[in-house]
């Protein structure tokens, strides 16, 4: 039976109206809102699986391969947060799932209209999911960074589609750009490089993590962080002649490398991690810079989609181990080998994947993105990328130094949170995607050949 | 000067105007406000191209952006009042606790 | 010649040592004083064997082959295998016998001593070794056991370890010659890549055919080189007088008799390659004049007794090497060999007194009119020295004068220094002689229960004695295996002789009677002035100790400053390099490129102190910076 | 998935899986995997003593993605390195028998194990690549959790510096193959297939990304201050691998991956690489000359020793490289023995100072005779196995560039003037006031028993080096110029 090709959006605001409902009534059954949001988050990823590759495409919405991968990683990156989401709170649900929305539509948005429709419908809801995900003025201060640096985003990005439109007359793909039509398309990629936290353009990232539950921390590093990679490769699509591609590769390289300086000197924990998304997110940048330069071959996509599902689980897994540990700061790491050995060794082998170690996948990402760079002859920034990695690995390596080889000060008392169980399925993932070349010749994944 | 470059020439103002307010105020009210100019910038030179090329679509993303304009407001204003209501003014200033 | 028709007596010099040591290190483990009784019957088969070996030879049936391929590279090879010649015989046979006699001398002297075994079984290790160089057919092969000889002299002068000055002279002994086999490793590469063998005989041939090659004088510069650092020439004598710190057996085997000859005997199995470089022998010669001369001055003037004994070797040393340098091969063969028999009594009477005081070693001031309480030392010592002084019918007078002779001819400054070195050689023999048998002087201790050592010590310092005076008859066989050494070998490979064309007239000189007068008054005027610097005029010795004089005798005319400064220099480099540069500086850039990301993270992190306006400012700066860049 | 070689690697690493869950008997479940390897090891180099020219190959099943295939082969000089493994682990195993540790320390050994032995096996670039990060986890936690004071520094600074230097060698290799691809549209990481040819200008670049990833493993000079620490460091057992065979990685990447691809390049390097391999010896002896710490001595000592591995290996003439991968496995005894022993010192005192003993030559005369054999061995005294492999590298680095001999032969003089003073102060010189000789008993019958394996093995292949050269001769046949 053909399904009706937008299903898995429909499933997830289906699950919009479902939590606003179930607000209605006085007392909600207990467990119903979470529920609800894991039902209609898998609902949407089964109902993804079954789409063919180019089942729709009008002018203003298109599944095609590449959404459809993008939107596995979405749901997977949502999965988490819809499991830890505050069961009582009918509003919340309704805007995590909104934000959802608002992502997936994204990953299928064909014009530019609905790429802005798409990128606000995801935001807002993400600003007041920050604003109550954590009691305490810290998380409504970067809610409000947070808005006010999206909104300038979001002007810039609309003052980009006007000038765009101005010369190109429509609002869909086109060859040659004038001066005029590459300002546009440059503001309208700053847009997308300011959500993926590229550098100088990232203040806010840090502040976002830090201050809201690591749960959301991992929601947004992944998810959004995934919409945001499609959202920059729709534009490079749109615009090929866009002048700002030639200079992906330098601002990925730069992000990269500044993310890694920063997160070395961090101390508290979400902090560094927001710092380490970023250092990743230059590496994206890089890999999209490498896709697009080089006629945007399908084994850069590949690449991308592979290192976004690996960071998807390294980054839920070491935000969820933040949970599960309750530890705020490195000094608090100190000794919790032994105090939680399983977790600590799933967590250590996150933190040797988000390292690039082999054999994890983590390794095999970062090589499949150099490689991509490498390619595409990009030799400096692949450098730089390399180096960055390097520069990582110090402040990982120092974290499970602090976790095995330091003696724990007996002060700090230790009550384990929920989660264990997801950080050590994330690490049994990412142990699991370093077999990638094993396992993607035996899947046969279409995708990847 | 053609009916073009007086667009171009008040989008521009209106935009810098508002960039402006954002990036200086210290007032998180006075930042919506700017906030909220910026898209309406964008909004005179949409409806010029549009009138222009006589293009329905554009017409169409001026109404969105109204809305989403609209929308961005509301989450603002909660935000502040939220931040107003914990007995901190809604100054920008007082933001700093997240650094580093 | 096949490795089945190799002598057995040849196999047994090898076997018997070997045995011995195996069974001293595990059978003897829990009863160390018993180590010598397999040591010194392995001393008799090896010493045995030496004689049937150069009975052999004597009889015209030296031999020459390969017995394995030790290692192999594509078409690098090197072989192992063994060589009885002439010259090679000759010394051995004379390390064996003399050898024997000091093993039997330290079962008697170091009786007693904590660490017997452990002495004995490395004194052994070190007599395989002398074997082991001797025979060698090959420079790597004798290489070999020239280091192992090394490292032997570097354990047992650091046999007491305990003491300070023992380990420093362990530890410079050692060095020296480390650098001396600079010179020889630097020699064997250079070698193989100019020759690509290393075989003696074959390098012979290839020299005499009268091919030119370039790196010929280096290589000889090198081996010479080495040769001063194993047998104490200038510059690097220095270590042999600071090894007297080691038990007495151990400077009477190998810094008297055997080990320091090993230099000699390097450039002896080198010399048909030294003798084509133009100009080395000279330079061999000239080396082997001015130590001779400067050490017997020296010597003339040292207290300890051992340290006279010592010098007196360097001196003796450089006469051969002035011999060799000469040409004279088998007058520095002939030399070499009687020098191993008095130099070894002479030694073992110095250990006897040294016993009898019950002192590691004994000085001039401790010792005095010993004739009457140590007679049979007494009768050795004075054979030795006559034979040392080279007086007419001892043995000395025979080389020395060979020596004098072939000086003579050359004439000129090497023949007035070769009188000088008999005069001095007389000159401090003869004042240890009356310093220490003769009146006790005034400033000496009387060593009142000083009596004669036993039999195991006092025996074979005799034999060793009346070897010293016998020597002289061993000329015509010295002479004979010399030349049995260059002429036919059955073993298939050519003579050398007319290869060489070596000289017609008979090696050695007939007795030339203008040089034997002359030499016999240089010694005579000597034994005089010893005479009355010591016996007419008793207090001379004592008058000007403490004064600048003994100062610049003391630091061989301030050599040994300079070679201390040098080691100081070398000490205080490394200490350089290793904590400076490579603490600080490499590991500091390291170390620091760490502390500079950080700072680097720091900077960026003060640009924004977490203010809205600035982030936003950011961000601004930013999309403007990239819109203009896009558009350039 | 039963091919001998596959077998090779996976026994290790099976045991260590095993050894995690033992927990208390751990160390027996240990030695019956160290003994098993070791046996599988043997049979191997017995399998290519038979047949010397004889190269085992293991390729299983088709290309991965990305081109990459599970490709292991093994020819003398591979079997050569990975019997060195196992011989050295089976002596680290037997050496910390009685130290009280947990089960994950006998399973980052073996872990170890199976990882070097993966790197020596491994003809497919990616697979090398992997198990050559793989070997830094295990000893980044032996350094970390059973190294001595100042081991957590030493433990990131070492994972970091090498890592660094195997980063820029990924980014190298990736070039490489990119290039291959762009050349024959052929997506393929086979050592044998790719040839350096299609990288055209980009060639030295990517040769000098391999060195850099390789000099950083060897150590050669600047790239080497991770060494010491590291040694220092790391437990016994532990400094026995890393100078044993972890410091071979440098030299084995250069024999089988830099050399063959860029034969012209690699010899018109010579210069400058030959040039601080031979000035290594002589840096690494003068800062060992410096070091009051035993273990650091011993430290630089290797760095000095590698610089002559370096010296043979890179004159690309039959005497150079056979005498050079020789003495990879001459420096994997003698420094294995001299770190055993001052681990031995360690435990009994945990002191290392030169100046902390003293006077130990009568308190322990077995450990006094096999410190000073293994001292001479390590300075080159022709008759043990140092000076064969020496000799013949300075005979190779002489006949291409004679300045380096000359440095290297002064390397030689001078090893002599740091491990003697050392020895004499250590065994010869009577106790100082800080000694703690006191607490120094003689080598018990397992240390002994261990001692021994690695002397014999030292005087067989000082004397009669000629079967340990034909077992490597025929593997480096094709690297002679």
């Amino acid at each position: 039976m053909t399904m009706f090709p937008l299903a898995p959006q429909a499933a997830l605001a289906a699950g919009v109206l479902g939590a606003l409902s179930l607000g209605l009534m006085r007392r909600p059954p207990p467990l119903a809102l979470r529920a609800l949001a894991l039902a209609s988050i898998v609902g949407a990823m089964l109902l993804a699986v079954g789409l063919p590759a180019d089942a729709y495409s009008s002018p203003i919405l298109l599944t095609d391969a590449k959404s459809i991968g993008w939107q596995y990683l979405i749901y997977l990156g949502a999965l988490p947060l819809a499991y830890w989401l505050d069961g009582e709170d009918d509003v919340l649900t309704a805007l995590f799932l909104g934000a959802v929305l608002g992502m997936s539509l994204l990953a299928s948005a064909a014009n530019l209209a609905m790429m802005f429709i798409a990128l606000e419908f995801m935001s807002l809801p993400a600003y007041l999911l920050v604003a109550r995900s954590r009691r305490g003025d810290r998380a409504l201060e970067a809610a409000i960074k947070y808005f006010f640096a999206g909104g300038v985003a979001g002007a810039l990005f609309m003052l980009g589609l006007a000038l765009y439109y101005a010369d190109t007359h429509g609002l869909a793909a086109s060859a040659a750009l004038s001066p005029l039509g590459q300002a546009g398309a440059t503001l309208m990629a700053a847009a997308a490089l300011f959500k993926l936290g590229a550098f100088p353009l990232n203040w806010w990232l840090p502040d976002v993590y830090e201050a809201s539950a690591p749960e959301v921390s991992g929601f947004l590093s992944t998810a959004m962080k995934s919409a945001a990679v499609l959202f920059l490769m729709r534009l490079c699509e749109l615009a090929p002649e866009a002048a700002f591609i030639a200079w992906l590769p330098a601002i990925g390289a730069l992000t990269a490398l500044t993310g890694a300086v920063m997160a070395l000197r961090q101390e508290r924990l979400q902090r560094l991690f927001a710092y380490s998304s970023i250092s990743n997110a230059g590496l994206l940048i890089i890999g999209v810079g490498a896709w697009a330069v080089s006629g945007r071959s399908t084994e850069g996509v590949s690449a991308l989609l592979f290192f976004l599902g690996a960071y998807a689980f390294m980054s839920n897994g070491t935000f969820a181990f933040i949970k599960y540990s309750g530890c705020e700061t490195r000094a608090q790491l100190k000794g919790r080998g032994a105090a939680m050995p399983a977790a600590a060794a799933a967590f250590t082998i996150l933190l040797f994947a988000l390292g690039g170690i082999p054999p994890t996948g983590g390794f095999m990402a970062k090589l499949l993105l150099l490689w991509r760079a490498v390619d595409a002859s990009l030799l400096w920034p692949a450098a730089a990328g390399a180096l960055s990695a390097l520069i990582s690995l110090a402040y990982y390596l120092g974290m499970i130094r602090d976790l095995w080889f330091e003696k724990a000060d007996q002060s700090v008392s230790f009550k384990p949170g929920a989660g264990a169980v997801l950080v050590i399925a994330c690490a049994a993932g990412i142990v699991l995607l370093g077999a990638a070349p094993w396992l993607m010749s035996s899947l046969a994944g279409g995708l990847v050949r | 000067m053609s009916l073009t470059a007086v667009v171009w020439a008040t989008t521009g103002g209106l935009f810098s105007f508002g960039l402006a307010i954002v990036v200086l105020r210290r007032q998180l009210l006075a930042m919506l406000l700017g906030l909220e100019l910026m898209l309406a910038a964008v909004n005179v030179s949409l409806v010029h191209h549009a009138g222009m090329f006589d293009d329905a679509e554009a017409l169409a993303v001026v109404a969105l952006v109204i809305a989403v304009a609209a929308a961005e407001a509301v989450v603002g204003l909660s935000l502040i009042l939220r931040m107003r209501r914990g007995g901190r003014g809604a100054d920008a200033a007082l933001l700093t606790e997240l650094q580093g | 010649m096949t490795p089945a028709q190799v002598p057995w007596a040849a196999w047994l010099l090898f076997a018997s040592p070997v045995t011995a040591i195996l069974l001293g290190f595990f059978v003897l483990r829990r009863k160390p004083e018993w180590t010598h009784l397999p040591i010194l019957a392995s001393c008799a088969i090896v010493t045995a064997s030496a004689f049937a070996l150069a009975a052999r030879v004597y009889t015209g049936h030296s031999f020459d082959l390969n017995l394995f391929r030790f290692a192999e590279a594509g078409t690098w090879a090197i072989d192992f295998g063994l060589r009885v010649d002439g010259p090679g015989v000759a010394v051995l046979a004379m390390v064996a016998f003399v050898g024997s006699l000091i093993h039997l001398y330290a079962a008697g002297y170091m009786k007693g001593d904590p660490a017997f075994g452990r002495f004995f079984l490395i004194f052994h290790l070190f007599f395989l070794a002398m074997i082991g160089l001797l025979t060698a057919n090959n420079f790597v092969q004798l290489y070999l056991f020239w280091e192992l000889v090394g490292v032997c002299s570097y354990l047992l002068v650091g046999h007491y370890h305990q003491k300070e000055s023992a380990r420093k002279a362990a530890l410079k002994a050692f060095m020296t010659n480390r650098v001396g086999d600079f010179g020889l490793l630097l020699a064997l590469l250079l070698i193989v890549l100019q020759f690509k063998i290393t075989h003696f005989h074959l390098l012979y041939l290839k020299v005499a055919s009268g091919a030119a090659f370039e790196l010929l004088p280096l290589i000889g510069l090198l081996l010479v080189w080495a040769a001063c650092a194993k047998s104490a020439q200038f510059p690097l004598y220095f270590w042999l007088p600071d090894a007297m710190e080691g038990p007495t057996p151990t400077s009477a085997l190998m810094h008297a008799a055997t080990m320091v000859t090993a230099g000699v005997f390097l450039l002896v199995r080198a010399w048909p390659l030294l003798a084509v470089v133009p100009g080395l022998p000279d330079l061999i010669a000239w080396i082997g004049a001015f130590t001779a001369l400067s050490a017997a001055i020296i010597a003339g003037t040292r207290k300890d007794l051992k340290r006279i004994l010592a010098y007196s070797t360097v001196s003796h040393l450089g006469l051969m090497m002035l011999a060799l340098g000469l040409g004279q091969v088998g007058v520095a063969l002939f030399h070499l060999i009687v020098h191993g028999f008095f130099k070894a009594a002479l030694f073992l009477c110095a250990g006897n007194i040294a016993h009898a005081l019950h002192q590691p070693t004994a000085n001039v001031d401790d010792v005095g009119g010993l004739q009457k309480s140590m007679r049979l030392t007494y009768l050795s010592f004075l054979l030795a020295a006559c034979s040392l002084a080279g007086l007419f019918p001892f043995g000395g007078f025979f080389s020395k004068d060979a020596v004098l002779d072939a000086a003579w001819h050359r004439g000129g400054g090497l023949a007035a220094m070769g009188m000088l070195v008999a005069a001095g050689s007389a000159f401090y023999i003869f004042r240890m002689l009356f310093l220490a048998f003769y009146g006790c002087r005034p400033e000496q201790k009387r060593a009142p229960h000083a009596h004669e050592a036993e039999p195991i010590l006092g025996v074979p310092v005799l034999f060793l004695a009346l070897g010293a005076a016998a020597a002289g008859l061993l000329k015509g066989p010295i002479e004979r295996f010399v030349t049995a050494g260059f002429r036919g070998l059955p073993s298939g490979l050519p003579g050398l002789e007319v290869v060489l064309n070596l000289p017609g007239e008979p090696l050695l000189p007939h007795l030339n009677m203008t040089v034997a007068l002359l030499g016999t008054l240089m010694a005579a005027l000597g034994a005089f002035a010893a005479w009355r610097l010591t016996m007419s005029d008793p207090g001379f010795d004592w008058r000007w100790r403490g004064g600048p004089v003994e100062a610049l005798f003391d630091s061989d005319f301030g050599y040994k400053k300079l070679v201390d400064g040098f080691a100081a220099a070398v000490s205080r480099s490394a200490g350089f390099v290793g904590r400076v540069l490579d603490k600080g500086g490499v590991d500091g850039l390291v170390e620091g490129t760490t502390g500079f990301v950080r700072a680097a993270g720091g900077a960026i992190a003060r640009s924004a102190q977490g203010r809205i306006n600035d982030y936003l400012w950011w961000m601004l700066a930013g999309t403007a910076i990239l819109v203009v860049r896009v558009l350039r | 998935m039963s091919h001998p070689l596959t077998i090779l690697w996976a026994a290790p690493l099976a045991g260590a899986a095993v050894c995690a869950f033992l927990g208390a008997r751990a160390r027996y479940a240990a030695l019956a995997f160290s003994a098993l390897f070791a046996g599988l090891a043997g049979a191997l180099v017995l399998t290519l003593l038979a047949n010397p020219a004889l190269s085992v190959v293991n390729e299983l099943g088709p290309v991965w993605a990305y081109g990459i295939s599970y490709r292991l082969s093994a020819d003398s000089l591979s079997i050569g390195l990975i019997a060195l493994t196992a011989f050295l682990n089976l002596i680290c195993v037997a050496a910390s028998w009685e130290l009280d540790v947990p089960a994950a320390y006998w399973a980052c050994f073996l872990a170890l194990a199976s990882a070097l032995t993966g790197v020596f096996l491994a003809r497919d670039l990616f697979l090398f690549y992997v198990f050559w990060e793989a070997t830094l986890v295990p000893m980044f936690f032996i350094i970390g959790l059973w190294g001595s004071s100042n081991r957590l520094h030493a433990a990131v600074k070492f994972f970091l510096f090498t890592f660094a230097g195997s980063v820029f060698m990924l980014l190298a290799l990736l070039a490489l193959v990119s290039a291959h691809h762009r050349a024959t549209g052929v997506w393929t990481w086979d050592l044998a297939a790719l040839d350096a040819s299609a990288l055209g200008a980009a060639a030295p670049l990517v040769f000098w990304g391999l060195v850099l990833g390789f000099a950083v493993k060897i150590p050669m000079i600047p790239l080497h201050t991770w060494l010491p620490d590291a040694h220092t460091e790391a437990p016994a057992a532990g400094s026995v691998m890393l100078a044993g065979v972890m410091l071979k990685m440098g030299v084995y990447g250069l024999l089988r991956i830099a050399l063959p691809l860029f034969p012209e390049l690699s010899f018109s390097a010579l210069p400058i690489l030959g040039g601080l391999a031979a000035f290594s010896t002589i840096y690494g002896a003068l800062c060992a000359m410096a070091q009051t710490d035993l273990k650091r001595m011993i430290a630089y000592s290797s760095i000095a020793h590698l610089g002559f591995c370096l010296l043979g290996v890179l004159s690309r003439t039959s005497q150079g490289l056979v005498g050079g991968t020789l003495q990879l496995v001459n420096h994997g005894l003698t420094t294995g023995a001299l770190f055993l022993m001052v681990g031995f010192l360690y435990e009994r005192t945990h002191k290392r100072g030169l100046s902390d003993f003293g006077d130990l030559a009568s308190r322990a005369p077995y450990l006094a005779f096999f410190f000073g054999f293994s001292t001479l061995a390590s300075i080159g005294l022709p008759g043990l196995n140092g000076f064969v492999g020496e000799f013949m590298a300075l005979s190779g680095a002489l006949s291409v560039l004679p300045i380096l001999a000359f440095a290297g032969v002064l390397g030689v003089t001078l090893a002599a003037a740091y491990a003697l003073p050392a020895f004499q102060a250590v065994f010869w010189a009577p106790a100082g006031p800080g000694s703690v000789s006191a607490q120094v008993a003689d080598l018990n019958l397992r240390e002994r028993a261990v001692l021994w394996t690695l002397t014999g093995l030292m005087l067989w292949i000082g004397l009669a080096p000629m079967p340990w050269l034909a077992f490597f001769e025929p593997a480096l046949r094709g690297l002679v110029r």
